[in-house]
């Protein structure tokens, strides 16, 4: 199956995209977005590699991409719920050297 | 190149579409509707790798509830006006 | 507004910069992945030990089994994170909304029928595509809608069996763990005629941990009362 | 019975112990503090034995689930890890006994402090006993999360964000290791360190995941320029909290850095020298920022960026003298946890007492608190490298290392950077004998809380005693 290639390389472009948007955008909840963007790229380069050779489905990576999604949830609502006390406490949701920057928020506009 | 090989470059570049279009949009609403959206291609990504458990661990965790979460968070943050739109997208997580 | 922002905003060179930094990480990654492997995975090895894993799901014998020591971990970090959760603060409220028709309707429908699929999810796990994870996370979507659809948002769980439900996978897969080591049995090492009938107690125990993790998660700080 | 102790799995007890503690102190708040402290004695207890047992017999290793490496987890324990398991219990225990005084105050605090440190110990010691890549992850990640719910439980503004960034920066750690991980899953076909070090052989194949794993841990460990989220999430937590993050947190991530360098060996000197000189310029950036801090936290928060360039310094030396420069490196890390440790609880006992942390207003605190300056002063003297303490023979081990070689420039630079450790230590003292021209309200300080920051600073001093017993336990694991 040489799909998995394909898959894998496509792993590859999410985790520069998340990068990107990390980096990037100033609002928590996009940064929290390419987190998880990021993480899936590393979880299809996991599988897609997994499944590249002529062995068939390799079941450990799937068994590892099940405990990165869980593991990526729980930092997820972690993050959100810190997102909601900062945005709370400040009054917008950025960390303070971004505050001034465009949060592409639709009220911002 | 069969149609297979044809589906999973399709797929692959419709994936990498969405993530850009969810990490880019202006509209915050919107980029966590496409988040979603993203979760659910990639679902899709997993059964053809051959990987049915993590395609429903991915629609129902990384797609529903993330985007459920993803959603109430945005509809709590301050500033907000329009409440309902919680409730109105709300339905995206019943994988 | 606009020219304030010009003005705090990464300029052309910054952006170029990341892309090329970007490009040449990628294009490393790439290279790496695209080289011959020395060796082959362990699939193999897992396909031997199959029959004594008491899983016939190869995903389920691996993370419930061979590296149940992962899954033990994961739901531990599963657990901080709700404790996180709930050491930032008591659950924000949101506002009193009315949901559309639609999706009471559907909700009648779907709400009962989650428990249902979580059963077959959690019992074909063993055999077919399916698991305490994705069980637990049906389940807690169910909870999601009916808190979203419901008149009174907050999510009225019972604070008292609360913290016991929310603890009782990870205790249970550790209380088995250590269980079965006698007779000079490892920790985790469950006995092959039994194996079968422990993952099921265990991944039950951690569908309900799970579930109402999520749905806590969801709820987003500690309910009203609780220290 | 002495027997079947002896034959206990005290290595998995060490990681279970506090997981189970964690669970019942969430489960019980009413009881969390007494929970804690007992869980926290226990876990020492396991850590110590798991010492003794590894100074004893050597390596020693644990099936999980009776299955062997490739296909199942093993734990595996060497003179490394032991050291690092001792640190912990160590720094642990005497942070516990603090913590349970100083957050008094507010009981809901205390419920929820207990639950998330013990998680936080849990993930340290899984780390340190980790033998698979893949579980190396899922531990980096508990203690990643444990760490920053309680950066956050502070609670106010800058303790937030402080939090926010560490996540997001921890987060972006973890999935680069991760990927790094992946890669090597696919090229070598295992996640077992021990396998993977016979198999792996050189080439892109290795070189691009372990840089991608180096890099993620870089970024968690906070060296120069990675830096900038770390004084923001170690300043602003509660007291106990920055000790723990501080003086244990940054080091587990250290440790992996320096377990993969072991078990790969990479050729080359282009990456040690970066990493060398990203030491020095952190020890520079990090003393000279730490001297012009007005607060008292954020100056010891600055120090442990310039205490943690040290740690890199071994790398351009291990070249020569790869027994000399790592053994200083490690035995730096263990007495920069203790003296760490005990600086922030010092600040905090401070803080209780005046309300306040801003340097220039110190105001006389030495007569009213003694044991608590003396702990300050003797965790400065173990900072700065004064014999006999912990960091003299980590600094003199590197030194001379530095020296047999020749080296002279990073002989220099370790002798400046203790020059300034020296310098900002000696500014905090100094305001500690003046008299502020401002009033202040003062509390009464728990003696507990002054005589616990004053063991561990004399543990951190002492440490130099123990150099001929601890070092031997490092033979065969560096390379």
């Amino acid at each position: 199956m040489s799909s998995g290639i394909l898959f894998a390389c496509g792993g590859l472009g999410l985790l520069a995209i998340g990068i990107w948007a990390l980096v990037l955008r100033a609002h928590l909840i996009r940064k929290v977005l390419a987190i998880n963007v990021m993480g899936s790229g590393a979880f299809l380069l996991l599988v897609g590699a997994g499944s590249m050779g002529e062995a068939g489905v390799d079941p450990v990576p799937q068994a590892m991409v099940i405990t990165g999604i869980v593991v990526a949830i729980s930092a997820t609502a972690l993050a959100l719920a810190l997102v909601l006390r900062l945005a709370n406490a400040t009054g917008k949701p950025a960390l303070p050297e971004d505050r001034e920057r465009d949060l592409m928020d639709s009220e911002e506009r | 190149m069969n149609t297979g090989q044809a589906l999973d470059l399709l797929l692959v570049l419709v994936l990498l579409w969405v993530a850009w279009a969810a990490l880019s949009s202006r509209d915050l609403f919107r980029c966590i509707v496409l988040f979603i959206a993203f979760g659910l291609v990639l679902s899709m990504a997993w059964v053809r790798l051959g990987a049915p458990d993590v395609a429903l661990a991915e629609a129902a965790i990384g797609a529903g509830l993330a985007g459920a979460l993803l959603l109430a968070t945005w509809a709590r943050l301050p500033g907000k006006t329009e409440d309902s739109k919680l409730d109105a997208k709300g339905e995206d997580d019943e994988d | 507004m606009k020219t304030r922002h010009a003005a705090t905003e990464p300029g052309p060179v910054f952006r170029i910069g990341l892309a090329l930094l970007l490009f040449a990480i990628t294009a490393g990654l790439a290279l790496a992945l695209l080289a011959e492997p020395v060796a082959p995975g362990v699939a193999g090895q897992v396909e031997a030990a199959l029959g004594d894993s008491g899983a016939k799901n190869h995903v389920t014998a691996v993370l419930l089994n061979f590296r149940g020591y992962d899954t033990l971990l994961e739901l531990a970090v599963l657990t901080s994170a709700l404790v996180g959760v709930w050491a930032l603060g008591v659950a924000p409220d949101i506002k009193e909304t009315t949901p559309s028709p639609v999706l009471l309707g559907m909700n009648s429908v779907l709400i009962p029928l989650a428990p249902l699929f979580c059963a077959y999810l959690l019992w074909a796990g063993a055999s077919r595509p399916g698991g305490a994870f994705q069980a637990g996370a049906v389940l807690a979507a169910a909870a999601v809608l009916y808190n979203i659809s419901c008149r009174r948002p907050e999510l009225r769980l019972p604070s008292a069996p609360l913290r016991p439900g929310i603890v009782i996978g990870l205790g249970v897969f550790i209380a088995t763990g250590f269980g079965v080591m006698g007779g000079g049995r490892a920790f985790m090492e469950y006995p092959a005629g039994l194996a079968g009938g422990l993952i099921l107690l265990i991944e039950t125990a951690a569908t309900l941990s799970i579930a109402l993790i999520l749905a806590s998660l969801f709820v987003g700080g500690r309910p009203e009362g609780e220290p | 019975m002495s027997e079947w102790l002896a034959g206990a799995p005290w290595m998995m007890l060490a990681i279970m112990l506090p997981l189970s503690g964690a669970l019942v102190a969430f489960l019980l708040p009413r009881h969390s503090a007494l929970v804690g402290l007992g869980a926290s004695l226990l876990t020492a207890c396991a850590a110590l034995v798991v010492m003794l047992q590894v100074a004893a017999d050597g390596r020693q290793a644990y099936r999980l689930g009776g299955w062997p490496a490739p296909l199942g987890i093993e734990l595996v324990a060497d003179g490394l890890s032991v050291l690092m398991l001792a640190m912990t219990a160590v720094v642990g225990v005497a942070v516990s006994v603090y913590a349970r005084v100083y957050l008094a105050d507010s009981p809901d605090k205390v419920r929820r402090f207990w639950p998330l440190w013990l998680f936080l110990w849990a993930a340290l010691n899984a780390l340190f006993q980790a033998g698979d890549a893949f579980n190396l992850y899922v531990t980096l990640e508990l203690m990643g999360l444990s760490a920053v719910a309680l950066v956050a439980l502070s609670g106010s503004g800058p303790a937030l964000w402080g939090a926010m960034r560490y996540l997001l920066v921890s987060l972006l750690g973890s999935l680069s290791y991760l990927v790094g991980v992946a890669l090597l899953y696919h090229a070598y076909g295992t996640l077992d360190l021990a396998l993977l070090s016979e198999r792996a052989d050189g080439g892109l194949q290795l070189a691009v995941p372990l840089g991608a794993m180096i890099a993620g841990l870089l970024l968690k460990t906070g060296l120069f320029p990675f830096h900038v989220w770390l004084p923001p999430a170690h300043g602003s937590a509660r007291a106990p909290v920055s000790a723990l993050l501080s003086g244990l947190v940054v080091k587990a991530s250290f440790y992996l850095l320096l377990r993969l360098w072991f078990t790969f060996t990479p050729e080359g000197q282009g990456v040690p020298l970066l990493l060398g000189s990203l030491g020095a310029a952190a020890i520079f950036w990090g003393s000279i920022q730490a001297l012009r801090q007005k607060r008292l936290k954020l100056l010891v928060a600055y120090s442990t960026v310039a205490q943690l360039g040290y740690l890199f310094i071994a790398f351009p030396l291990a070249e020569l003298e790869p027994a000399l420069a790592w053994s200083g490196s490690v035995y730096l890390a263990l007495s920069h946890a203790m003296a760490k440790g005990a600086m922030f609880l010092a600040a905090g006992s401070i803080m209780t007492q005046g309300g306040h942390d801003e340097i220039d207003e110190l105001d006389r605190v030495v007569e009213r608190m003694p044991l608590t300056l003396a702990a300050f002063a003797l965790a400065g003297i173990s900072l700065a490298g004064l014999p006999p303490s912990g960091g003299f023979v980590g600094k003199w081990m590197l030194l001379q290392a530095a020296m047999t070689q020749g080296s002279w420039f990073w002989a220099l630079v370790i002798i400046v950077g203790g020059l300034l450790t020296a310098t900002y230590v000696f500014r905090v003292l100094g305001f500690a004998f003046t008299k502020s021209p401002h009033e202040h309200e003062r509390h009464d300080v728990p003696a507990t809380m002054e005589w616990t920051a004053l063991v561990l600073a004399l543990g951190a001093v002492l440490l130099g005693f123990a150099a001929p017993w601890a070092l031997p336990l490092l033979e065969g694991v560096l390379p």
